[in-house]
């Protein structure tokens, strides 16, 4: 079997869902300057809304993706209202622990609720695969890869073509010039934390259809997303789809080659490089804050 | 011999070429002006001879010895001093701790209470010893700054924009403090100045940037008459703001 | 505020007499109490009085747990020597990574480092000499003043560090620090010689917590990667340090004795939700105390 | 004064506590461990409910009602002998029922072996365990090489194709490399190939490039070693490949009932070892057979008991019955006890080696059949199937 066909498009799959699951976080990043380690908390919440839907409701996990996106877009303006907007005018790093202890508030209480069982999203459609060639595709897997990258394309003509969508960019490249064309930055930092966290809950949604989950994972999802961002740069949807289909190659080249335990480790000595070395990221796109 | 000669600095930003081939030097003693429209780069310049940026291309000499290469703090023990645009003080440490800093570490000396109210003195702030930087004014900063600066006991002081946002009286006050400092310590100066009428008492001679380039070297009276100088100001939407 | 200090130096000296009135537990507790206290003070160095927050510093915990659990097991050393090597060595791997490193500012510092604490246990899992996932056991302590030599060890180790940080609060070498934090360029033209103050601000801050590892190594008896590169460890470090006051040589000790014996007294109450508990408190203590309880200026 | 009746209210509370017999586990109720956490508690109470239920403990002529003290050790070794210091210190509890997960089993051990004190437990296999010379431990899991041992025996004793080859994946933990590095030493004796051999790391949540790796080999037999989510992963991932082995086994997963709810028909024909199954036909002192300490599960919890839970009661009763065999409340003399310990009850034969390891008692393998675990060896609750099918 020659697997070099079979590696690549294993990257691209996995890639276009780390792509969209991070768009949110690099957003929240590159516009309030904050870098929200309960990200990866905010997708298993998405997760269980998921689950919660479908178990009870019935409601298909693809149907399901408006809901959490309102959901997500509520829970983050409200999370932003309540804990963060307090916190901005503080040193960077202290909302950084800050918003550690958010995730571990979340995952203990999503242990409470759910206990530390694995769950997922079984679908019916979501076992079987296609096979071209010698290369096999999962369906759901392909299923998730459209729906992220049709998700993220949403995302960008509402940021490229909307007077809001504008208004975000304009903030998030230069806070200050922002104002002095009356853009209101506290409304925008409220409409992109809504935005940022409606991104990580439909994620959540199809992190479930792939996999199983529990309330202790947000940590790992958390360490990807932020590789993804320092590894493409913050601020634009092309710098999470580039982060984003990098490190998926990365980790499916070297847990193939190297052996699966070791692609956290290569994933993060990339980063380091790049943080040390390129600090714009690899796509040279603007931090913000930086000066 | 020259105290400080540069030959041919060039730096960019990104693409944006802030110094294209900027030569001069300074005689020890002497006041030099630097003026020039925004963006014309003037603070660059003083960072890079203070080294806190290195250029992409170019030589800097002082004292005799090339000193390109070389880190801020090691320029700031041969004798290289000075202030910024915005005061970078330390702001939660005393006055006296201010000053004591550059005095242990730049000057390698004992950091007597005498000789730390003596520098202090000499900017007019020994009746601040224990204030905070924070808790100064604009004017007071400025001066606990150049108490810093002092304390390098440097050969060479570089003030980058001092005047700026004090009112007349502040001004007056120190440009007879760095007119004291010439007279009686024998420091040299380079100053970069957007308010033209210090410049005016003070500099011995004066330095045109713009776009880069230096365009004029001569004295300020020279200067107001040059048609380059001019054609550079008025072409500019922000001009003399003297 | 300097009465405090002394105040907090007869407190660790008296507590040299206590275990003869202490049982186990609390023996245990004390020395947990007293590893965080000297993790905290190590992170004072570098955040207090240096001002970069060195997020992942648990990295060399585990490195200086993992290297005197290697150098006592697999080459046979005596713990006394291994226990002194591994600080050393987890000193001068921060030294000579410090200069790159500490390029960076602020929240990307600290999520660099972070990523460097990962990165290590990952490593550690992955490689044979320290056992991979399945970490390495060490022998009971049965010497000298039975297990209550860990209780002293921790106290001297929380002694030293206290000590640091007073002589920084005081020496001129500490102002080179606090003009590095205060402004980095100016202290550079001040003098100062930034890469290498701080390098070796990084550096004192890593040979601390590296001996804090290495006697936790011992002490545990059994280490793996998460024991020993544990996230929850470097945040409740932060959490006492903000909550005690930043920058202060009292404050650390303050901070972490109460966030450390406040937990143990009541969360034992909260079996189910002392999780959630601590987020809260973690969220509150940032909200509401971000300059904590001793505030140094500014 | 009200403080003065508190006391006096303790006072009295102790003096007729003479009765009780205080026991203490320290047990992750939060954490990543709170799920295998909360069986073993369920495990312990069964057992302790049972006991009191017939009157109590009988040690010498006295008769103790049980108590048993629990802490949450968060999934995190320090706490774990943080709090198992304080139950012998503080609560003055002699005989520890153990926590769950190796690491916290040994931290445990260290505060244990310091003291006059005594520890059961049922909730870690690593094979290290018994070899730190700890005297006051043990255990009564069989240890973590059998998972895999047991798996290449069921799976050799097939004839018809006899298989050949077999890639072994396991998960980076203690546990799972002890079950691997079991079933490698099995298959290497029983004289298969090992094509693949291989690790991936704890909390994985894709493994395409292992199992392009292991399509590329086609081996007869794939093992996984790991914990219950990779283990799921592990079925979902062979599926989506079209990987199709003749006989797939997983160290854990299979019992577990949601094993079945997450993957529904692709857990058929699954194997997996289990420390006990409902398949066991024993006799017991305490709920009369295996049959009825199921019963009795059932009734208190309303749910099947699977083998965690069956660890933590058999850990207990062993104590139990070492206590009153010694007929003294001595460390010592119940260590002995247990060391000459030969009893059957509802989870098999328990009887322990000089490292406190479980000798006596044998392991099953079970085959996931028509949803449910079934026993297939060495009780033949059905016959196993095998090869097993295609994925449809």
């Amino acid at each position: 079997m020659e697997v070099l066909p079979q590696l690549i498009i294993e990257s691209l799959l996995l890639g276009g869902f780390y792509s969209f699951m991070a768009i949110g976080f690099s957003l929240i990043w590159g516009v309030l300057g904050i870098l929200n380690l309960a990200y990866g908390s905010y997708i298993i919440l998405g997760a269980y809304l998921g689950l919660i839907l479908f178990r009870y409701a019935g409601l298909d996990p693809i149907l399901s993706i408006p809901v959490s996106l309102f959901a997500g877009f509520l829970f983050g303006v409200l999370v932003q209202k309540l804990i963060f907007n307090r916190a901005m005018k503080l040193e960077p790093f202290m909302v950084l622990i800050m918003s550690f202890g958010l995730d571990v508030l979340i995952s203990n209480a999503l242990n409470l609720v759910f206990k530390a069982d694995v769950r997922s999203i079984t679908v019916s459609y979501g076992g079987d695969s296609f096979i071209v060639g010698d290369v096999i595709i999962a369906k759901v897997k392909l299923l998730v890869f459209v729906l992220s990258l049709l998700l993220a394309l949403l995302l960008y003509l509402f940021l490229s073509r909307t007077w809001t969508g504008r208004a975000i960019r304009a903030v998030a490249l230069d806070r200050e010039g922002a104002t002095l064309v009356g853009i209101d930055p506290a409304k925008i930092f409220l409409i992109t934390a809504g935005i940022g966290t409606a991104v990580s809950f439909s994620s959540g949604n199809l992190y479930g259809i792939l996999q199983g989950f529990t309330p202790f994972d947000g940590g790992l999802l958390t360490v990807k997303v932020f590789l993804i961002s320092i590894l493409g740069g913050l601020g634009r949807i092309e710098s999470a789809l580039a982060g984003g289909f990098l490190l998926a190659f990365i980790e499916v080249i070297s847990s193939f080659y190297l052996g699966e335990g070791w692609k956290l480790f290569v994933a993060l000595v990339v980063m380091v490089a790049v943080l040390i070395f390129k600090p714009r990221g690899l796509l040279g796109s603007k931090y913000y804050g930086e000066t | 011999m020259s105290l400080l000669v540069i030959e041919d600095i060039h730096k960019s930003f990104g693409g944006n070429k802030v110094l294209r081939g900027v030569s001069f030097s300074v005689e020890k003693g002497e006041i030099l002006g630097i003026v020039g429209p925004n963006g014309s780069g003037k603070t660059t310049l003083i960072n890079i001879l203070s080294g806190v940026i290195k250029p992409d291309g170019g030589v800097v000499v002082f004292k005799g010895k090339d000193i390109t290469g070389w880190r801020a703090y090691r320029r700031a023990k041969l004798g290289i001093g000075r202030t910024y645009q915005i005061t970078r003080l330390f702001t939660n440490l005393t006055a006296f701790e201010n000053v004591m800093i550059p005095l242990h570490y730049g000057a390698g000396e004992k950091t007597s209470v005498r000789r730390i109210e003596e520098i202090l003195e000499t900017v007019g702030l020994s009746h601040k010893i224990h204030s905070y930087a924070s808790d100064l004014s604009l004017a007071q900063r400025k001066r606990l700054e150049l108490a810093r600066a002092l304390a390098l006991r440097p050969e060479l002081l570089l003030l980058d924009e001092v005047f700026a946002g004090l009112n007349p009286v502040a001004v007056q006050e120190i440009v007879s403090l760095i007119g004291k400092l010439r007279e009686e310590l024998g420091i040299t100066v380079v100053i970069v100045e957007h308010v033209l009428k210090a410049l005016s008492q003070l500099a011995d001679r004066v330095l045109v940037l713009a776009e880069g380039k230096v365009i004029f070297s001569g004295k300020y009276e020279d200067m107001v008459r040059d048609k380059e100088v001019i054609k550079a100001y008025l072409g500019e939407r922000y001009g003399e703001t003297a | 505020m300097a009465k405090l200090n002394w105040l907090v130096l007869g407190t660790i000296l008296l507590l040299y007499a206590l275990p003869p009135l202490l049982s186990g537990y609390w023996e245990r507790v004390l020395s947990s109490v007293f590893m965080l206290t000297s993790l905290t003070y190590a992170q004072n160095v570098l955040l207090g009085y240096t001002g970069y927050p060195a997020f992942g510093a648990i990295a060399f915990f585990g490195l200086g747990g993992y290297t005197t659990a290697v150098l006592m097991i697999k080459v046979g050393i005596p713990f006394g020597i291994s226990l002194i090597l591994g600080g050393m060595v987890s000193g001068l791997v921060a030294l000579l990574i410090a200069p790159p490193l500490m390029r960076l500012k602020s929240h990307y510092f600290a999520i660099t480092t972070l990523a460097l604490q990962i990165a290590l246990a990952e490593l550690s899992a992955n490689i044979e000499i320290t056992g991979g996932a399945y970490g390495i056991n060490l022998p009971i302590y049965k010497g000298f003043l039975g297990t209550t030599i860990f209780y002293y060890l921790f106290l001297s180790v929380l002694l030293l560090s206290f000590l640091t940080n007073l002589f920084i609060e005081r020496s001129k070498f500490g102002y080179a620090l606090k003009a590095i934090r205060e402004d980095e360029v100016a202290a550079e033209s001040s003098g100062v010689n930034t890469v290498l103050f701080k390098s070796v601000s990084f550096g004192i801050m890593a040979l601390i917590t590296g001996l804090v590892g290495g006697v936790y190594a011992y002490w545990i008896t059994y280490i793996d990667p998460e024991s020993m590169f544990d996230l929850l460890l470097s945040v409740k470090m932060f959490v006492a340090l903000l909550f005690g006051g930043v920058g202060t040589v009292a404050g650390p000790f303050i901070g972490a004795f109460s966030l450390e014996l406040v937990s143990e007294l009541v969360w034992s109450e909260f079996i189910e939700f002392h999780g959630v508990v601590l987020g809260a408190i973690i969220v509150l203590v940032i909200l509401l105390l971000p300059g904590g309880i001793l505030k140094s200026r500014g | 004064m009200r403080n003065l009746l508190l006391f006096l209210t303790l006072l009295i509370g102790f003096s007729f506590s003479a009765e009780v017999l205080k026991l203490g586990a320290a047990v992750s109720f939060t954490g990543k461990y709170a799920k295998e956490g909360d069986l073993l508690k369920k495990g312990y109470e069964l057992w302790k409910d049972t006991v009191n239920a017939k009157g109590g403990i009988k040690v010498g002529d006295k008769t103790y009602k049980v108590e048993i003290i629990y802490y949450d050790d968060q999934s995190n070794p320090n706490r774990a002998a943080k709090l198992v210091e304080k139950l012998i210190t503080e609560d003055k509890v002699k005989f520890i029922l153990g926590p769950y997960g190796s690491s916290q089993v040994f931290a445990a051990a260290g505060a244990v072996e310091k003291y006059d004190a005594l520890m059961v437990q049922g909730g870690g296999a690593a094979s290290k365990i018994y070899k730190q010379g700890y005297k006051k431990v043990f255990g009564v899991f069989n240890v973590a090489p059998d998972y895999g041992k047991n798996l290449i025996e069921l799976a050799t004793s097939f004839k018809n194709p006899a298989p050949k080859t077999v890639a072994i994946i396991y998960e980076k933990t203690i546990f799972a490399e002890d079950a691997a590095k079991g079933a490698l030493e099995e298959a290497k004796k029983k004289g298969l190939k090992v094509v693949l051999f291989e690790s991936y790391p704890k909390g994985v949540q894709d493994l395409s490039s292992l199992m392009i790796k292991v399509k590329s080999k086609k081996p007869d037999i794939v093992i996984g070693a790991g914990h219950f989510k990779d283990s799921v992963l592990v079925i979902k991932q062979l599926k989506q490949f079209k990987i199709n082995p003749k006989f797939v086994g997983l160290t854990v997963g299979p019992p577990i009932p949601s094993f079945v709810k997450e993957l529904g028909k692709d857990a058929e024909y699954i194997f997996g070892p289990v420390q006990w199954s409902r398949a066991f036909k024993y006799k017991d002192p305490l709920f009369g057979s295996t049959e009825g300490y199921i019963k009795a599960f059932k009734e208190k919890y309303g749910e099947e008991p699977e083998y965690h839970a069956a660890g933590g009661t058999a850990a207990a009763m062993s104590l139990q019955y070492a206590l009153e065999k010694a007929g003294s409340l001595k460390v010592e003399e119940v260590r002995k006890a247990l060391l000459s310990m030969k009893l059957e009850t509802f989870y098999g034969i328990i009887g322990f080696d000089e490292t406190g390891k479980i000798v006596t008692k044998k392991m099953a393998v079970i085959q996931i059949q028509n949803g449910k675990p079934r026993t297939v060896y060495p009780f033949q609750e059905v016959k196993p199937v095998y090869p097993k099918p295609e994925w449809k």
